[in-house]
């Protein structure tokens, strides 16, 4: 299967909430349908700074009859960010992609918890489609919980109030939802789930995954985290997303966030 | 078309398609960009670092974006010669490309070791001793600092394998030229160079390096004019074969490198930014020679008027 | 608001009002920027470099872009110490900002004249000795690859003047520590660094190099990561005050040199893209200080944490 | 008098002939009326790549109420100027002018010759109008000699041809005026005029320059070219674009195109 570098035309590129933007990518057919959790390397082209291109997750995904339009819903965070999100409609972008695995579903879990922080509703939102959709999962066995620092980080709850029935929000300052973390809402609503018809999806900062890392330690709750390392390839070539994870002996390695992941076993993730 | 040119180069006894081959670290064993490119066109495939036994690698962040280029500390993370023998190898030899093993040690011994075993199996067609490792924390200088310890290296594995042995120089020196020498005096079939510029980059927020191994090695772009330069100095020094690296992007960049005198190039990090980056040089490079009318590759390589 | 940050930093003997310079060749004579920017408002001046007898400089081309940066091969052209302290030096004097001569020779001898006549007069604060020169063809290596040959400098113009006296290291060395220390050893006040990198470039259209001079000195954000590295090893290595330079653009490139341990900066291509960038680095990390609530510039200098 | 960098913001940027662009700039007030022969640096504002600035000589300039009005006549020659004929209307851009010298206007002159290679025409265009306009001289006193390699590269003849009546163009492969080269053109003409009665004002390519250089060897003719050297800085400081000058001694020394010219005394100009 040969794979190609995509120019994407950009359909359309907003600002759906200060410092947040939804850019519409349209594609050529060849590109893959993908999978929750991966991702694309995205870079404006012929531009030569920023350098790198930037990982993106896919956010939502449709095929129509000349062309596949992808969504990615992202962040200021930086210059590569600000660049993209300058971005008017018309102009092109290099993509390759989709890449990376996704998240695996397992069809005897009859409960499906997702935990989001911030921007990390971005892929669950294309996996609880999927889940709902292929009829894996019911609205009402799918809870989200979605945290971020005020409510000006709350992004694309519109989407995931169709998908789930039971959706959480919590804020650092109790701007938006409940004041306090993510993980100690879904923390305290621990015990009414059964750990082992449970699977939990979890994406967002590396301080949310380890603290949900932490709440997991003891129990049997399954859980899928998404993780984010700066990127060079994407492709598995150059080695430098590494996250450090145990072997099957327990021994530490190091594994790539892009080709290994993004999505790994919460239990096996080495926190330093 | 493209049969009127000819693109063939030989490395010492290494008679290679083209002069475009894949830097060392930067293309994984092959596998990583064969959907994006046909290896088979390729010049020559450099693998990853090989060590004696396999290595974990700096712990992460490992990579940081700077100016035209990046800084990456991956510690030479690698699944050691054996793994390779057994897992990498046999998917190289489906393909019709010359197959170089860089490797590097700690010790004289091991180097010996790494290309002893490696002299010992079919599909590979070339050695490429790395003697700078950068990244790698170690007592003392690197070997590629040290004319007497690269020369001293180059003869060990010289003695250890039949396979044309390539030494790749770091630019971490005052004179490379000088090394270039004392490895072309060890027996050196061929010099590469040059591998990354030892840098750095702090993050404010933190007050901490960007890289957990604190400093990293600069690639890309930025690198080129020293590069280009360092490679000019060695093609006036030496007699036998260089191999130009450090920030080719374009064809024009490899062209660059081929007029200052080298016999072939390695394209590194373009790749990560453009997987089809070898693949667009190669095509760059036809074009060049054909819309000056020059049928082979050799005509251009060490025209340089100064 | 200002009035709450403190700024000023001390290089040996020589206060400062806050730790912008601007980098030697880059910035003329202080005249050619003085109407964009305030020249009171500087930490220090650093002139184009100085030589005994005026200097005719390199034949053009003698610059070209790169990636990041751009080569130059002026080749230290400039109008000599007489000329200087009679046509220049009298401008400088209006401004109530540090003048630092930066000044080389081809000769130990040459240093000494130099820094002994500009040490006979008034208006200036430190003399910078420039033992780099990658640019000008000499028989053998700079003084700055070799460190006696830089210690010798550094003693001789020492002899000579009373004024602090900072060397400028050359990049392209093995182990820039070691330079360093061997500088500091020999009495000099402070060390900046760095000068330019040796680079090339070439014209495919002429097969000729872009530069007469064939090579030229890489400046710009390009060498920024090489350039802070080498400023974090020898911070660690020397006692006295360390001089940042080497592809300043932003406020946060220049603190970034502060935190790995500079107790200055100096601002060299960042001039010719944006001439007021001192400005506009001075300002920036002033507003550093403030958000992050620290009163004084030296709660910055060296707080990386590794 | 305080210099500042001005955000041009660019009122339009037109392809007026192949690889040929027009660009016109609104910029603040405070801009400084340019003479003909001066220039700007121009680069896009927040763009490190190209990494420097280009200059481009001021092809015409009006003062409005609320802004001043520039006009750019550049040829894509490479990087630099493929960005910017990429602008669009509204984009901003940077500018630092005008910079350097200008053309002496000597009022004794009763002839006024013009002799430009391609884009040389664009300081040229700016000085034949202030002189039309400034009474100094007339239609009839003025001839403009123009060259190019071939009809596409003759550019702003149209403008031209309202201040001189008398205009020559040349080709190199006669696609437009006559066949040859602008030099010859004047050679040829030379005789017509007094060489202490003309003033001959020169840009355009090296080779065109030493060219006229030669020509003008060994004749009374006084002639002042306009040189092209790369830049950095534009302002003096980097010494970079250095032109090998005889000075008064006859000793060859190195000024800088763009604050000791652009615009030099042929004669005192060494070639290689
Ligand atoms: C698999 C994956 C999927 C992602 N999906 C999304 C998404 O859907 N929406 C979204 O807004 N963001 C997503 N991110 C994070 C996004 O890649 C970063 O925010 C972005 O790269 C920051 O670049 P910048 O130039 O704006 O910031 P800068 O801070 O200027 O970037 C500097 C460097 O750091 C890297 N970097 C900075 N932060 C991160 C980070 N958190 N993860 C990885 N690299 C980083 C950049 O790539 C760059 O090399 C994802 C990251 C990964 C790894
Ligand atoms: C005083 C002055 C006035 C000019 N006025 C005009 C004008 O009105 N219209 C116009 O089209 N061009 C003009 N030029 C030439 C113009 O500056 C170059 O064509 C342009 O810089 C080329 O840049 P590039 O990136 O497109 O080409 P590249 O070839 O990619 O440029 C690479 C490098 O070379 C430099 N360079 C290349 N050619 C020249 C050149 N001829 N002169 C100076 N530097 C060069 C660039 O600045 C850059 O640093 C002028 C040049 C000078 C010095
Ligand atoms: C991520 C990364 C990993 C690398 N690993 C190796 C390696 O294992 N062995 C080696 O000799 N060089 C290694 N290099 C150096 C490259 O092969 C090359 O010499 C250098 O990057 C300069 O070329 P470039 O600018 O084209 O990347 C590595 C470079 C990068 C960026
Ligand atoms: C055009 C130019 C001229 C320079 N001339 C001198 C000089 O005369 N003396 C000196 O010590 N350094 C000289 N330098 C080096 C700079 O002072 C500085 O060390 C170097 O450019 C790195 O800093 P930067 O990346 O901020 O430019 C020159 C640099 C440039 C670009
Ligand atoms: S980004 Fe290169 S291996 Fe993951
Ligand atoms: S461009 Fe810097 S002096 Fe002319």
């Amino acid at each position: 299967m040969a794979k190609e570098i995509f120019i994407g035309e950009i359909v359309s590129n907003e600002e759906i909430q200060k410092e947040f933007f939804l850019m519409k990518v349209k594609l050529d057919l060849s590109f893959d349908d993908p999978q929750p959790g991966q991702f694309i390397m995205i870079r404006i082209a012929g531009l030569n700074d920023p350098f790198l291109s930037r990982p993106i997750s896919i956010y939502s995904f449709s095929r129509g009859k000349n062309y596949c339009t992808i969504e990615l819903l992202y962040r200021v965070a930086g210059k590569g960010t600000r660049v993209l999100a300058g971005l008017i409609k018309s102009s092109q972008v290099e993509i390759n992609g989709p890449l990376g695995g996704s998240f695996e579903i397992k069809a005897d879990k009859k409960q499906i918890i997702f935990i989001a922080g911030g921007i990390g509703i971005a892929p669950l939102s294309l996996l609880a489609k999927q889940l709902y959709r292929s009829g894996c999962s019911s609205k009402e066995s799918m809870s989200f919980y979605l945290g971020a620092k005020t409510a000006d980080a709350i992004v694309g709850l519109d989407k995931l109030q169709k998908l789930c029935y039971n959706i959480n929000v919590r804020t650092d300052d109790g701007s938006f939802g409940r004041k306090g973390l993510v993980t100690e809402a879904f923390q305290k609503d621990m015990k009414k789930y059964s750990a082992t018809d449970t699977m939990i999806y979890a994406c967002g900062p590396k301080a949310m995954v380890k603290a949900l890392s932490k709440i997991l330690t003891g129990t049997k709750f399954h859980c899928q985290a998404s993780l984010e390392e700066r990127m060079a390839c994407g492709t598995g070539a150059c080695v430098g997303c590494a996250v450090g994870i145990k072997d099957n002996k327990g021994n530490l390695t190091y594994k790539r966030v892009c080709a290994d992941g993004p999505v790994f076993d919460i239990r096996q993730i080495v926190w330093e | 078309m493209k049969k009127n040119v000819n693109l063939a180069v030989a490395i010492g006894s290494l008679k290679i398609k083209n002069p475009v081959m894949t830097a060392s670290g930067t293309f994984g064993y092959g596998e990583e960009y064969a959907g994006y490119v046909d290896l088979n066109k390729l010049g020559a495939i450099v693998v990853k670092g090989l060590s004696l036994k396999p290595r974990l690698g700096n712990p992460p962040p490992r990579i940081m974006e700077t100016a035209g280029g990046m800084l990456n500390a991956v510690g030479l993370q690698n699944i050691g010669v054996e793994a390779f023998i057994k897992e990498k190898l046999p998917y190289l030899k489906n393909f019709d490309v010359a197959v170089i093993a860089n490797i590097y040690g700690e010790t004289y011994a091991e180097y010996s070791k790494v290309a002893a075993r490696l002299s010992s199996v079919k599909g590979l067609h070339a050695l490429e001793v790395n003697v700078s490792c950068p990244n790698v924390q170690k007592g003392g200088l690197s070997f590629g600092c040290d004319p007497r310890a690269a020369a001293e290296v180059t003869r060990r594995v010289k003695g250890e394998t039949s396979l044309p042995v390539i030494v790749k120089l770091t630019p971490n020196v005052t004179d490379i030229a000088v090394i270039a020498a004392a490895v072309e005096k060890a027996g050196a079939d061929a010099v590469s160079l040059i591998n990354t510029l030892t840098g750095m980059s702090v993050d404010l927020k933190t007050r901490t390096p960007h890289l957990k191994n604190i400093t990293g090695g600069l690639s890309g772009p930025a690198i080129k004019p020293v590069a280009l330069r360092m490679v000019w100095q060695v093609v006036q020094r030496v007699s036998i074969p260089v191999i130009g690296i450090g920030g080719i992007m374009t064809p024009e960049d490899a062209l660059e490198f081929l007029i200052a005198g080298a016999k072939a190039v390695q394209i590194g990090t373009a790749n990560f930014i453009n997987p089809r980056a070898t693949m667009d040089v190669i095509d760059g490079i036809t074009n060049y020679l054909m819309e000056n009318k020059i049928r082979d590759i050799k005509d251009v390589i060490g025209t340089l008027r100064t």
